[in-house]
């Protein structure tokens, strides 16, 4: 299948790109990884009238771990991620999951965690992840480059909050305190099929052994990926234990409301979603050396 | 050349002499042709199941720039071209539709434009008014013809054809005395071969006025003869040629609307037309599998003797009967699910219906329906084993057919050439170590986990076949080969066949090699070419080796026959007296005296004396009987209650398929073929909904499993040759698709047994597996 | 659009359409054929090339455009001269392949692979090669194949 | 891809001015979502083009529109056919005109959309909940056009 014509703009700076996002508006997309945009302009559901290729731009390649962010660049790709020397840090396991089962090994070589933010699938992989670990979105627009926190940032299906002519820069990801690990557990059909469901944890425990933060995110259990608050209650200042972890669980399964679809029906992915983010929760606290 | 002395090359584990030009990205696929001034022909279709089509206006089509024509189902009518007739002759289907448009995806209107953006733009720019009809989903709601599907047939009626076989009142009334009875519906959902390389071809008229036909085709010869009685061109002026193929399994059998179109657009436009289908194309609209629903009884005695089997099926053949079976075979060999069992009584019976889906029923490794045939009869054995509380195997080993039964007359009138079954499920057995699976089952079960060992002990039949029975268009199904040895003891074989992979340049050399003494290395193959190859009915249904395998081994030994001619002139002694031994000619009695087939082949232009110059033979092989390779397959799961996520844990083929030409070359067809029975037993099927909405029009929901989800495979072997093929092959390309999809449901119902699970039908989704384990958990607490 | 890519290390300017996709461009302005396209979802892989000698990409999800200034290695730039790479020559003895519609990709998807990981365990590539599929093979030889060109390349290096 | 809803609207005006609007087809035609043409056939019949856009789907659908009033039952059918993207969208949808007292009207409405073709297969999931703000916006048109010309 092959696209509908397009004009192709190749930005070598972030103000140069930004200035072809302003002229153009809602005619013109973002080109950084592609691995979403380019199938969906193949089947001619995506017909931009300009394409603005962002990839040549060097400040936007940026992957930097530092006392307190994660930094990933809008044409940072998720295989730079899997083979980042950081990934191996306990604070970065969940970063680490995800990177891992996203898309596939080769479409993860172009692929880009922002692109994916943006483009917002109700089964994305990375946007429950920034949930979960609070992430913030540089969005750049007329007045300057505002940081959007990443509730606000998912709007809706493929919706989010960078406005037309806008342009997101990155994606930080905070360094919780040191006693802090995740886990992302996905159920797919096969390698590079979208969610059936999928669970991302992130806890931090504090210096007693109860939990001082904890972050529960699914995916493909609403329009877009969704934070289960009544998870992250129940869980906040308690000591870990199979109950609590149950029960965390339980409240994923209620927040859960999936679409019945080929991967499968509504209850069964409504249980899957409790089922996950135990594994998920058992698996973060494990590899604090905590056994729940 | 090499001169040592070859020790014969049947069973040798050669590499593959094609592997060359595919690893440097030098093979020679139908996208790869580019002619001067070759158009793109892009097909408009339709997004309606079933609808009257008011009108098409093809005027913004024609301003888009690059197009140069679009033609219509009313233009191909005007030239006689309207309508296709479809392989096995008794339907007809529509090129491009006239006046109504019968399933999703339908071919409605031709663009040809300078490329292939143009192509696109073009068919997006027809403008084409639907008036929506109700929609005919299923052949059950076929069945009662309120929706007449297809005016266009005299018989006024969905049902196109009542098929049976066997002795429907001895079958009766042995089911009605039998003690024990088991009946189950069993569907095998519709499917799709889906091989890597899309359908498609290059048309062009030459300066000569003939058509040069490049295609994917795994039947070159049928093509032309198709085309020629279709078209009305004389079938000297057609030459087809199939390059290499990247996949067929059947998906490359029927001759699509496309290619038509390709043709008639170089005629009128005058210039080269290339089609190349996308995949969604090839997904919705080409020979689509199975969509048989099988009502299964069989009948036992107490102690679990098999008294009777009766089998009624329902057929969904979509919206044309397009199912390439042999013209007297409408339900293809479905009369092989008695399966390796003994059975006294038997009766099976099809009813096909047209409904409002893509046609076709016949593909994907399937040898005619004896891929439904096969997973009826091993899906219903451990359904009975079950019912008498009998271990799966043991039931098996009770109603095998007996080893010294071969040839043996089946109660639905095939005669198995050869088999020993038991010994086969005794290997398969020993090296999966049955008896240490079950006791680790019992324990695993007592702690309430789910683990499952499921087995098919299969009997296919392959190599179509016998002219008596089997034709195609009205032409026999035999096969052919033309073998020619030069002066210096290379040679050249031509077949009537055409691989899509099966490694045929490889193991048809080995056939000459081992009859004829010469080295392999130097018999180059050729098959696909229609202008050089003799005539052959083509490449599927695991018939080449059986068929075309023979006709190279008779086509040498006839080789062989005009060779001692020359040999005893060298040897100086009468023919009779000449004796072919250890791959050479020696004087009887004087082995010493001998010469081999390089020198007599040299001979053979150089000093022939008063023999024919030359050396060469060709054979049209019309086998006696077909053949019947045969094997246990044992497949062991695990299950993740929570998740209803299967893990196969071990599969083990034990495969019989006599003769083995190129152990390497079977391995890799065993490997691919349990590859397509995992993925239809746990991910594929095209669905459509109540609406007539095809839902797995791409890879992204028509599932093919990746190296990851793909377990590792366990195979072995028992060779019983078959009696009466030259060389004893039977083939064996089919058997894995054939027989695995049971192994692995058969598992997984073993392992949800103790939840009163009786039968599920594939595909074996998570979801589908975890709401069995919810429902039986309902029950049991 | 003019574009520049070296394509094996053979520099090609050729003017396209933006929406021309990489893998077209490969086959059809620089006639190496060898590229091939399976699907229309950047599912199947047999599209892999490698960009500037270090990403496998899918070039039926690229355009052309993108590669402009960039180099690319196809499957035709696998072998030097008669010698095959020892990749090449690990699925021919390995029976890695049958139609040979996959192979190009799984061979270019294995060179970024062994370059990243000179010698992966079974999984390592099982999990390496989740992105081609391959409709003849059942993968097992395939895997069989990087793991004898692991070993090969391993002793080279 | 089959899909159902249904909503009300209250509207500020007589249910006579309602019955009124909905029976037009230019006003229908202009209710629509980011219409961008309207042409109106006969008093049942009008095509409009409209645009649509969701995150990368963006395109046009041009769609039918054939008005079944009933007058007694003070109901309207509407038949709504579209084509677009290689794709078709066929919705029927119905609205009830309830007078509800002080000059406020009742709009209850339900709908049930088809979609076929590459939309339904790849779109599906963004067109589900696409589909159900779109048919909303469109009775939340003529819920503000009417509150505005009374």
């Amino acid at each position: 299948m092959i696209p509908a014509a397009f004009n192709y703009l190749r930005a070598h700076t972030s103000d140069e790109a930004f200035a072809h996002l302003q002229q153009y508006g809602a005619e013109a997309r973002v080109l950084a990884g592609g691995q979403s945009l380019i199938p969906a302009m193949r089947f001619r559901l995506a017909r931009p009238a300009v394409l603005v290729d962002i990839n040549a731009i060097r400040d936007l390649n940026v992957l930097r771990v530092n006392d307190h962010a994660l930094t990933v660049g809008a044409i940072a790709r998720d295989s730079d991620i899997e083979r980042a020397p950081w990934i191996n840090d306990t604070r970065w396991t969940l970063i680490r999951d995800v990177s891992r089962v996203v898309a596939d090994p080769v479409v993860r070589q172009l692929g880009t965690v922002v692109g994916s933010l943006c483009h917002n699938d109700p089964a994305g992989d990375w946007t429950a992840a920034a949930l979960a670990a609070r992430a913030e979105v540089a969005v750049r627009g007329k007045d300057g480059v505002r940081h959007v926190p990443i509730d606000e940032f998912l709007v809706g299906s493929f919706t989010t909050a960078v406005g037309e002519g806008e342009m997101a820069l990155g994606v930080h990801f905070p360094a919780a305190g040191d006693r802090t690990a995740g886990a992302y557990h996905k159920v797919e059909r096969k390698v590079g099929d979208f969610a059936t469901a999928a669970a991302a944890v992130q806890v931090s425990l504090g210096a007693d052994g109860t939990i001082r933060e904890a972050g529960v995110a699914l995916s493909a259990a609403g329009p877009c990926a969704v934070r289960v608050k009544e998870a992250e209650e129940i869980l906040k200042g308690q000591r870990p234990s199979a109950e609590v972890i149950r029960a965390a669980g339980d409240a994923a399964s209620r927040r859960s409301e999936p679409q019945g679809d080929l991967r499968g029906s509504v209850e069964y992915k409504k249980n899957l979603a409790g089922v996950l983010v135990v594994r998920a929760l058992r698996q973060a606290l494990s590899r604090l050396g905590v056994q729940a | 050349m090499s001169d040592e002395k070859p020790a014969g090359c049947l069973g040798k584990a050669m590499k593959r002499k094609e592997d060359p030009r595919f690893l440097r990205g030098k093979g020679h696929y139908v996208d790869d042709i580019r002619l001067p001034g070759m158009l793109y022909l892009s097909l408009v279709r339709s997004p309606y199941p079933h609808a009257e089509i008011k009108s098409i206006d093809i005027g913004d089509a024609m301003k888009v720039s690059g197009v140069v024509a679009v033609i219509t189902g009313k233009d191909l009518e005007a030239a006689g071209l309207g309508w296709l007739p479809t392989f096995h002759g008794y339907d007809k289907q529509m090129v491009l539709a006239i006046g109504k448009v019968l399933f999703q995806y339908q071919e409605v209107a031709a663009v040809f434009a300078e490329t292939r953006g143009a192509a696109a733009d073009g068919a997006e720019a027809v403008q084409v008014d639907y008036a929506p009809l109700p929609v005919v989903a299923d052949p059950f709601t076929s069945k009662t013809d309120q929706i007449i599907l297809r005016p266009d047939r005299d018989a006024k009626t969905n049902h196109i054809y009542h098929w049976e076989v066997g002795d429907k009142d001895k079958t009766a009334t042995a089911l009605a005395s039998s003690p024990k009875k088991i009946k189950e519906r069993i569907w095998f959902q519709r499917c799709h071969p889906a091989p890597l390389e899309p359908c498609g071809c290059v048309a062009e008229f030459d300066a000569m006025g003939r058509l040069q036909f490049y295609v994917t085709s795994q039947a070159p010869h049928v093509y032309r003869t198709a085309l020629a009685l279709v078209t009305g061109i004389p079938e000297d002026k057609i030459h087809v040629v199939s390059p290499d193929i990247g996949g067929g399994f059947g998906n490359k059998v029927p001759v699509y609307p496309g290619y038509v179109c390709a043709i008639v657009g170089a005629l009128k436009i005058g210039r080269p037309v290339k089609w190349i289908e996308t995949r969604t194309e090839n997904l919705t609209s080409t020979g689509f599998a199975r969509d048989y629903h099988m009502d299964v009884e069989i009948g036992a005695t107490a102690e679990g003797r098999l008294t009777a089997l009766h089998v009624a099926t329902t057929a969904d053949h979509g919206a044309f009967d397009a199912a390439a079976d042999p013209t007297k075979y409408p339900a293809g060999m479905f009369g092989v699910v008695t399966g390796s069992y003994d059975f006294p009584a038997a009766h099976a019976e099809v009813d096909a219906y047209f409904t409002n889906k893509a046609p076709g029923g016949i593909a994907y490794r399937c040898s005619f329906r004896v891929t439904e045939a096969s997973y009826a009869i091993e899906r219903a054995m451990d359904i009975l084993a079950d019912e008498l509380g009998m271990d799966a195997a043991e039931l098996r080993r009770k109603n095998f057919v007996r080893k010294d039964k071969f040839p043996y007359p089946s109660a639905l009138g095939f005669t198995y050439d050869s088999g020993d079954y038991e010994k086969t499920l005794g290997v398969a057995l020993d090296k999966i170590g049955y008896q240490a699976l079950l006791k680790e089952q019992a324990e695993k079960r007592a702690r309430g986990e789910l683990m499952g060992i499921g087995f098919s002990t299969f009997t296919e039949v392959v190599g179509a076949g016998p002219s008596k029975h089997f034709d195609i268009l009205g032409i026999k199904m035999f096969d052919s080969a033309e073998i020619r040895i030069h002066p210096t003891g290379a040679g050249i074989v031509r077949t009537g066949t055409k691989s899509q992979g099966q490694g045929h340049e490889t193991t048809w050399a080995q056939i000459v090699g081992e009859e004829l003494g010469l080295d392999p290395q130097n018999i180059m193959v050729e098959e696909g070419d229609t202008d050089t190859a003799p005539y052959g009915l083509g490449t599927y249904a695991s018939r080449s080796t059986p068929v075309a395998g023979g006709a190279i081994a008779l086509a040498a030994r006839r080789v062989r026959e005009k060779a001692r001619k020359v040999a005893a002139h060298m040897l100086e002694v009468g023919e009779d007296d000449v004796e072919w031994k250890d791959y050479k000619f020696q004087v009887k009695g004087v082995p010493a005296k001998s010469v081999t087939m390089k020198e007599v082949a040299f001979a053979a232009y150089t000093n022939m004396a008063q023999n024919e110059p030359g050396l060469e033979a060709s054979y049209y092989y019309d086998p006696p009987n077909m053949t019947f390779p045969s094997g246990a397959y044992v497949a062991v799961v695990d299950i993740d209650r929570e998740t209803g996520e299967v893990k196969v844990r071990r599969f083990l083929a034990v495969d019989d398929c006599g003769t083995i030409i190129n152990p390497l070359v079977v391995e890799g067809q065993i490997h691919g073929g349990l590859t397509e029975g995992f993925a239809i037993a746990f991910m594929q099927e095209i669905q459509y909904d109540k609406d007539g909405n095809n839902l797995n029009t791409n890879f992204t929901d028509y599932l093919l499993p990746t190296s990851l989800e793909t377990p590792a495979w366990e195979t072995d072997k028992t060779v019983t040759p078959s009696p009466h093929h030259p060389i004893g092959a039977k083939g064996v390309g089919e058997s894995p698709n054939v027989g695995s999809p049971a192994a692995f449901v058969n598992a997984v119902v073993d392992a949800l047994s103790p939840l009163g699970v009786r039968h599920l039908d594939m595909p074996l989704t998570r979801d589908k597996v975890w709401r069995a384990i919810r429902a039986a958990q309902v029950v049991t607490t | 659009m003019k574009v520049n890519v070296t394509v094996n290390g053979v520099p090609y300017e050729r003017e396209v359409e933006p929406r021309t996709l990489l893998a077209y461009f490969l086959r059809e302005d620089c006639g190496l054929t060898g590229t091939h396209v399976g699907c229309d979802t950047s599912s199947c892989g047999c599209c892999v090339v490698v960009l500037d000698s270090e990403r496998a990409v899918k070039s039926c999800s690229m355009f052309a455009v993108q590669a402009d200034g960039h180099q690319v290695q196809t499957v035709e730039g696998l072998a030097n001269g008669g010698t095959l790479h020892p990749l090449q020559q690990g699925f021919w003895d390995q029976h890695g392949l049958q139609c040979g519609y996959c192979t190009p990709g799984m061979l270019m998807t294995s060179v970024a692979l062994l370059k990243r990981n000179p010698n992966p365990s079974e999984s390592d590539i099982r999990e390496g090669l989740a992105g081609n599929l391959c409709r003849c093979t059942g993968y097992q030889n395939i895997v069989k194949a990087v793991q004898q060109a692991s070993a090969a390349m391993g002793v080279q290096a | 891809m089959n899909l159902q809803y249904s909503g009300e609207e209250t509207i500020t005006a007589s249910a006579d001015v309602v019955w009124a609007f909905v029976t037009d087809p230019e006003k229908i035609g202009r209710s629509l979502p980011e219409v961008l043409e309207v042409t109106v056939r006969d008093p049942t019949h009008v095509d409009a083009v409209v645009q649509v856009a969701v995150g990368p789907v963006r395109g046009k659908f041009k769609l039918k529109v054939e008005l079944q009033p009933d007058a007694s039952r003070r109901r309207i059918d509407m038949k709504v056919s579209g084509g677009g993207f290689g794709s078709a969208v066929d919705l029927t949808a119905g609205a009830d005109v309830v007078a509800a007292g002080d000059a406020t009207t009742l709009l209850k409405w339900s709908g049930q959309a088809i979609a076929r073709g590459p939309v339904a297969a790849i779109g599906g999931r963004v067109l589900d909940a696409q589909a159900q703000k779109l048919i909303a916006q469109a009775f939340g048109n003529v819920r503000q056009q009417l509150s505005v010309t009374t």
